[in-house]
């Protein structure tokens, strides 16, 4: 028990926490804003996989390491218009284009870095983001560590979370697209374009999405592998939903979720001898079902979620 | 009413409008003016293509033949880009659907604001807006509080939302798609004083509605649209009721009406029940139902009509008290025991409660009785027999449809009601539960609907029905009684009732008060 | 010399897996060297696995390399049902007749040595392994890593975590993390992403079946290294001399046939360690030393 | 401005025309990733025909592929219907895998008439019971259910490496987690000798008619349709809504249990943790492209199943890397989708700024 305290107490379980969340916070953002404006985007783990080989293969070419960020943004929000133009004006099913764009996503992406990279036995690297080290800051007590052995993403992501706050809520904008979730036909009697908004929004969140993969070859690693995103995009589905579809509650949400997880780890190591290593890595994924039931009743959905709109259908 | 003359300017003009879906011509050639100050009526039996026309006016649908024009200022009029809400919404057109299209996920102001402001603004400019909204709100007498999610607002405040909307971009036509469907009378003679109010300001307005008292207390001038071709359009102060309903159906209507009748013992009865919370809830409700007797209930909407409607339909569990049927306790209350018990359930919101708009009209006659050996044997659907049965209904209650197998969603709003009531009362019910049963029906459905609640009377069935139309209430009802907060007052005579006590009651005094 | 033979390989992971690249490079240089055309489908699902063997027995290939370890019965089949083609395949198992012949990483032995260097070197008695899944390939080397190290040095402690992927570098290096957290000072680094975690936080690292010294400078303190050259070269020698046999091909990744080897950073590692491995080596070349083969699962010691 | 106009009842030489136009234009796209890889594109698309079609193993190994794919297909067709957004089928085959394996490696012995449809319900009813909770989450207490049913899979597939490693492993696997082979009498035929095709391809063609039958003709279907095109009219019709969904969530888990059935049962003899390539994610591209109806699954998953069989076996021939494969499904998957509109609307490009209606 008096383990499990130090564990959490721990500046370094946090700092851990915070940087197993970032490519989770990139993403439920992503995905909070596609489907605040009504659309899912199951695109997701595939945009990941395209942001994180995207990025990295930009960087790797030598567009320096914002240059990545940028190629991996653009990625993100091609796949993004791929899916936005499927569902949104041409209405298809937004399960199954979503899958679709998984599928295309990933496999472009693999397909083009192994042909373009046909022969590599130990994968190539890049010189990745370093974490920030800014003085004093970073030798405050528990707070240094836990935040400031953090690479600039990381800020990035947390800036953005902010930022996504102040448009949803404060900016013409935001509540466009807040409304074009609830009631398309509020949003085309105000004059304002129901495709343009929607498409819009799949395309930025989807650009927004791509980041949590370049985080993961650019900030958590410095090469690329297949099958690294490893379910992380399908996660931010589920906390997205956990998140009421709230920035400020989506970035509790990641944390919560990197938390879980940089505490399975080291119970892992604790009591792994006795329990199945299984027991915890089920734990997150168990934890955030649990999650999800405690606020089910006030999970407030966009109505017109997963609706098309057509002009003028009855 | 005084109407504005004739050479006031024009601010609307609408030339040789034709609409076609598929083989069905919507709106056929129509041609209309709308003056500067002028509210017109636009009447119509449903799908005579009122809807239509407002939203090729609005620029949500294109037409195929013909144009619309606006006044441009001094520069007289010119022709509005087709097919554009935005263009519309430029040139001063406001337009209030016959659906809400709010988002009900942000508060009134943001919904008002909507639309307004460069997308690309740092800053939802709230504070300008709020003053001028709460100048326009004092000016018109519409009042809304502005930081209420919309979710969160009665019916009758949505509607002053709408109109808030198209006022606050200084519109210069106003079109209403049936504003007052939905409002209480109280709430419809305030929205049309506001209207009065401001087309005396200068502004053109065009209402649709059903209702023939309210076009003939506020209107100048009506038009009549049927099977998509305009018919007439006269000065109001040269036509009558009769005339009007005429000139809708094509033909003459008699008005059904209660003959004297005498009910029987007491059918069904709620005793001192509760269900429900918050707004909607009903408290220590007691009322009882004789056979052969119509009981309507008024009531302002939002005072617990739909939590009773809910409770006898058998959607919503009692929180206390009981209902009971020939005096004897229900022992269970979910929807499929009660049509069984005899109840037949015609619901407020016919769209989403009523029919499955996706299955056919013969799937959505058998659907309360799918389990019934007349449609099933061993699992297995009897699908022949569910259409001959579906072709026998169709004809008896004259559903409009193109066949039995096309699919309810394609119906009208009064054949989807008559589908409703075909499928319910055929099983010959004890007790008919009635929900705002002519909600947005035209003259001939509504009267048709009147017609079947009345035969089910005359067979001895209790009826209630729970409606604001305090017209209907009178003409059909034996006893009225009256809901408020969620409280029912003993129900009375008809006969000893006028629409001023009932109105009082509505609006909260108790009889003492009134007397 | 003689015509290039052809050969296909199979795999069920990326060519990337540490693995699985051995074998790759090994046929890789055994083609430049033009001993063999060679191409390889990578990343196979379970499921296809037995198609793939067919197209390419179908396709004539002379000798087909690859990993029967999930999928073992159909791979058996398979092979039975195309005499004439050459089948080496990663088992557990023996090898059939008539052309089925196994092979297996066999590293143990160096495994075992990089262990006595760990051992001797940790200050904290703490060393940290990370694995991707505990299953026997992993485990014996882990397991002979382990009692090479208990060996030196009776109270040094393990921590022991699988991440439940072949790739995901970002968790395996947050296990590294917290192991660190914990107290380790050297990593065993089962994955890719653990030597980072070392490096990052200035601590050594023990290399496993691939070299990446180079990658890592001054943060890896030994490695147990696989090299494939001497199966595969075997392998192709016999098919192109037309006398395969379904033999055991394992002992050609002990270290007495150069299949595995033992390094050391001799300036990161005490010398009388490196000195007491070395001459572990020698006893093992010498067949006086067997290292243990235990398949079981690795558990934390604390 | 593009124009949908809705179309009547399709014919069928246009659906034909249709379908083979979007294979068409699929091709064409698939042509550029050849390029970029150096292929000649036309021996390419030879290759890819003969990997599919050409020879008797090429063919049954596309039908193989397709079973699995077929019964993931009718498990996210069937739930959609109700609009119970099952995307956990991947999960629910693990789950119908393992109890096939608990049941069909000695746990029970007998012949084979007793223990083959021991093995098939076993699994229908793991897989079924894994989607019950979902399922219960979402009418008891309103939690979604696409959440819970993906997390599910993450949980049921880790809970299988735990039997594998724990009390399922197998005593003669050398350690590898890997359950006991199934007894030969549980294993379930195989339809031809020498190729791996087997009787989860007839399960499956007998479940598509089977649903085909529930949804057209059944009581139980007219209420799962009703509950799914409008649940809140269901309810007021007195159609029990609840039992309904838990009615639709188990058929649904069933479905996707037999793919794992077939899968252990039929094909491998014993349970792995990577026994599917994501058959539980492909279902759902398989039931959107058949438009939810359970004879379209046969004919979207075969459609699926000869691509990728095809395309595979191309890269092999050509050598190059066989992620193309992926990728040509994944482009001929977005070309049908779009096609679809074709069949449902008339499309009609128009001039002017016009805002055009669009109807179903
Ligand atoms: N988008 C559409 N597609 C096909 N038919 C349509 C469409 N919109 C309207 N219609 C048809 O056009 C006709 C006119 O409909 P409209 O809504 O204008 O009637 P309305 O006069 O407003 O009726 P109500 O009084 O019921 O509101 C109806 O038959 C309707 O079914
Ligand atoms: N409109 C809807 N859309 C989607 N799901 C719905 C809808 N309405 C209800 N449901 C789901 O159906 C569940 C069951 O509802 P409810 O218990 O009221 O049905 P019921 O008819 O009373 O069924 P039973 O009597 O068999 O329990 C709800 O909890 C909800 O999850
Ligand atoms: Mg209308
Ligand atoms: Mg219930």
């Amino acid at each position: 028990m008096s383990d499990i305290i130090d564990i959490l107490l721990s500046a370094n379980f946090w700092a851990a926490a915070l940087r197993i969340a970032t490519p989770l916070i990139f993403g439920v953002i992503g995905a909070l804003i596609c489907e605040r404006a009504g659309v899912l985007n199951l695109g997701i783990e595939g945009i990941f996989t395209a942001g994180a080989m995207a990025g990295w293969m930009a960087v790797w070419l030598g567009a320096g390491l914002w240059g990545g960020v940028l190629v991996a943004a653009l990625a993100g929000g091609f796949f993004g218009l791929i899916h936005a133009i499927l569902t949104v004006p041409l209405g298809l099913s937004q399960h199954v284009s979503g899958i679709g764009v998984t599928l295309f996503a990933t496999s472009l992406s693999y397909f083009i870095y192994r042909t373009a990279l046909p022969d590599v036995s130990s994968p190539p690297r890049i010189e990745a983001f370093k974490p920030l080290d800014i003085p004093g800051l970073s030798d405050l007590p528990f707070i240094g560590p836990a935040l400031f052995q953090q690479t600039p993403l990381t800020f990035f992501a947390l800036a953005l979370v902010i930022g996504t706050a102040y448009v949803l809520y404060r900016t013409p904008l935001g509540l466009a697209i807040q409304a074009v979730g609830d009631n398309p036909s509020a949003v085309e009697s105000q004059g304002l374009s129901v495709y343009g908004l929607r498409i819009g929004a799949v395309v930025g969140g989807s650009a927004i999405m791509a980041l949590g993969g370049a985080f993961l070859t650019m900030s958590a690693f410095d090469a690329f592998f297949f099958g690294m995103v490893n379910g992380r995009g399908w996660i931010c589905i589920a906390l997205t939903v956990f998140a009421s579809w709230r920035p400020g509650k989506a970035l509790i949400g990641a944390l919560l979720f990197g938390a879980f997880d940089a505490f399975q780890v080291r119970l892992q190591t604790e009591v792994g001898s006795f329990v199945p290593g299984q027991v915890f890595l089920m734990m997150p994924y168990l934890l955030s079902i649990a999650a999800l039931v405690v606020v089910a009743r006030r999970a407030d959905y966009p109505r017109a979620l997963l609706v098309p709109y057509f002009r003028g259908q009855r | 009413m005084t109407e504005p003359t004739r050479d006031t300017a024009l601010v609307l003009k609408l030339e040789g409008i034709t609409k076609r879906f598929g083989a069905l011509t919507a709106n056929d050639g129509i041609t209309l003016d709308l003056r500067k100050g002028e509210i017109l009526a636009l009447l119509g039996e449903n799908g005579a293509g009122k809807t239509t026309l407002m939203n090729i006016l609005f620029g949500h649908y294109v037409a195929d033949e013909g144009r619309v024009m606006v006044s441009d200022g001094a520069k007289g009029v010119r022709e509005l880009e087709p097919g554009s809400p935005h263009a519309a919404l430029e040139a001063g057109i406001g337009m209030v659907h016959q659906h809400f299209t709010l988002a009900e996920n942000l508060s009134a102001l943001d919904n008002i604001l909507l639309g307004t402001e460069r997308l690309a603004s740092v800053r939802s400019a709230r504070a300008p807006a709020r003053q001028k909204l709460q100048d326009l709100m004092k000016r018109s007498g519409l009042t809304v509080n502005l930081d209420m999610r919309v979710s969160q607002l009665s019916v009758g405040e949505k509607q002053r939302v709408e109109i808030l909307k198209a006022l606050y971009r200084d519109a210069r036509v106003l079109v209403l798609d049936e504003p007052t469907a939905v409002l209480t009378p109280q709430e419809s003679d305030t929205l049309f004083a506001i209207l009065k109010k401001l087309s005396a300001e200068g502004l053109g307005i065009i209402f649709i509605s059903h209702k023939l008292a309210e076009v003939i207390a506020s209107s100048h001038r009506v038009a009549v649209l049927r099977g998509g071709a305009k018919v007439a359009d006269l000065a109001t102060a040269d036509c009558d009721r009769r005339q009007l309903a005429e000139l809708m159906v094509g033909h003459a209507i008699s008005e059904t009406a209660r003959e004297p009748g005498t009910p029987g013992a007491t059918l069904f009865s709620l005793n001192t029940v509760s269900a429900g919370s918050g707004r909607d809830a009903l408290r220590d409700v007691t009322l009882d139902l004789k056979s052969g007797e119509i009981l309507g209930i008024a009531g302002v909407s939002g005072n617990g009509q739909t939590m009773l409607a809910r409770v006898i339909s058998g959607l919503e569990p009692l929180k206390a008290g009981e209902m009971q049927l020939d005096g004897k306790a229900l022992a269970a209350s979910d929807a499929r025991s009660m049509i069984d018990m005899g109840f037949a359930r015609i619901p407020e919101d016919r769209h989403h409660d009523g029919i499955v708009g996706a299955m056919s009209v013969s799937e959505n006659l058998a659907i309360e009785a799918i389990r019934k050996p007349e449609n099933q044997r061993f699992g297995l659907l009897r699908f022949a027999d569910m259409a001959s049965r579906a072709k026998e209904m169709i004809k008896a209650y004259d559903i409009r449809c193109q066949s039995e197998d096309s699919p309810a969603r394609l119906l009208s709003g009064g054949n989807i009601q008559k589908i409703v009531l075909a499928r319910t009362l055929e099983t010959e019910p004890r007790v008919v539960l009635a929900a705002q049963p002519s909600r947005g029906l035209d003259v001939g459905a509504t009267s048709e609907v009147h017609r079947r609640l009345l035969d089910a009377r005359a067979r001895g069935a209790g009826v209630i029905l729970i409606s604001e139309d305090l017209d209907e209430l009178m003409r059909l009802s034996d006893r009225i009684a009256v809901i408020h907060r969620g409280e029912l007052s003993s129900a009375d005579p008809a006969e000893t009732l006028d629409r001023g006590t009932l109105g009082l009651r509505m609006a909260g005094h108790s009889t003492e008060d009134a007397a | 010399a003689a015509d290039p033979i052809k050969v296909a390989a199979i795999y069920t992971v990326p060519v990337e897996q540490q693995w699985v690249s051995r074998i790759d490079k090994a046929l890789n240089a055994a083609q430049d060297r033009g001993e063999i055309t060679y191409t390889f489908s990578e990343n196979v699902a379970n499921t296809d696995y037995e198609r793939v063997m067919r197209e390419y027995a179908e396709q004539g290939m002379d000798l087909i390399v690859g990993e029967a370890f999930a999928v073992e019965r159909a791979a058996r089949k398979v092979a039975a049902e195309y005499p004439d083609t050459a089948f080496l395949m990663g088992s557990s198992f023996g090898p059939a007749q008539p052309n089925f012949a196994v092979f297996d990483n066999w590293i143990h032995e160096p495994s075992y040595l990089s262990g006595m260097i760990a051992g001797a070197t940790t200050k904290t008695n703490v060393i940290g392994m990370v694995g991707g899944y505990a299953i026997p390939e992993v485990n014996r080397l882990m397991n002979a890593f382990m009692e090479g190290a208990t060996a030196v040095n009776p109270d040094v402690k393990f921590l022991v975590t699988f991440i439940n992927s072949w790739y995901d570098p970002p968790k395996a290096k947050e296990s590294a993390f917290a192991m660190i957290d914990k107290g380790a000072d050297i990593l065993y680094a089962e994955r890719f992403g653990v030597s980072d975690a070392a490096k990052e936080k200035g601590i050594l690292a023990i290399g496993n079946v691939i070299d990446t010294a180079g990658d890592y400078p001054g943060t890896i303190l030994s490695s147990a290294l696989w090299h494939m050259e001497p199966t595969i070269d075997k392998a192709i020698e016999a098919v192109q001399g037309g006398n395969f046999e379904p033999a055991d091909y394992g002992p050609y990744s002990y270290m007495s046939y150069s299949g595995g080897s033992f390094v050391v950073d001799e300036s990161l590692a005490p010398a009388d360690a490196v000195k007491a491995a070395k001459e572990k080596e020698q006893e093992i070349m010498d067949g006086l030393f067997r290292v243990n083969v235990n398949d079981s699962e690795p558990k934390s010691t604390m | 401005m593009i124009r949908f106009e809705p179309r009547g009842p399709v014919s069928l030489p246009r659906m034909i025309g249709v379908s083979v136009a979007a294979a068409v234009v699929a091709l064409v796209l698939a042509a550029i990733p050849m390029l970029f890889a150096g292929l000649s594109v036309f021996g390419a698309y030879g290759l890819m025909v003969k990997g599919a079609f050409g020879s008797l193993f090429a063919f049954t190994e596309m039908l193989t592929r397709a079973s699995p794919l077929i019964l993931t297909g009718l498990a996210a067709a069937v739930a959609f219907r109700a609009k119970l957004w099952n995307i956990g089928a991947e999960g629910q085959l693990y789950a119908g895998a393992l109890a096939a394996v608990a049941v069909g490696t000695g746990w029970v012995s007998g012949p084979s008439y007793v223990l083959i449809p021991a093995v098939v319900l076993a699994g229908a009813l793991a897989g079924g019971l894994v989607m019950l909770g979902p399922t219960l989450l979402k009418t008891r207490l309103g939690v979604d259910e696409v959440v819970t049913t993906l997390l599910l899979n993450f949980v049921t597939i880790l809970f299988v490496q735990m039997m594998l490693e724990g009390p399922m492993k197998d005593p003669m696997g050398m350690g590898w987690p890997q359950s006991e082979p199934i007894l030969d009498e549980a294993a379930l035929p195989k339809l031809m000798d020498r190729m791996r095709i087997h009787f989860g391809l007839i399960i499956a063609l007998l479940s598509s008619l089977a649903v085909y039958f529930l949804l057209k003709r059944t009581v139980w279907g007219f209420e799962i349709r009703a509950v799914g095109e409008n649940a809140a009219a269901a309810r007021h019709a007195g159609i029990p809504v609840t039992a309904t969904f838990v009615r639709v969530g188990l058929l649904s888990g069933a479905l996707a249990g037999l793919a794992g059935v077939g899968e252990v049962a039929g094909l491998k003899g014993y349970l792995t943790a990577d026994l599917s390539p994501g058959f539980g994610y492909s279902g759902i591209v398989v039931a959107m492209l058949a438009g939810l109806s359970p004879i379209g699954v046969v004919f979207a998953a075969l459609f699926i199943a000869s691509i990728f069989v095809g395309a595979d076996s191309m890269s092999r021939a050509t050598g190059v890397s066989n992620y193309l494969a992926d990728l040509i499904v994944a482009m001929a998957l977005l070309c049908v989708l779009v096609s679809g509109l074709f069949l449902r609307f008339r499309i009609r490009f128009v001039g002017a700024p016009a805002a055009k209606e669009a109807a179903e």
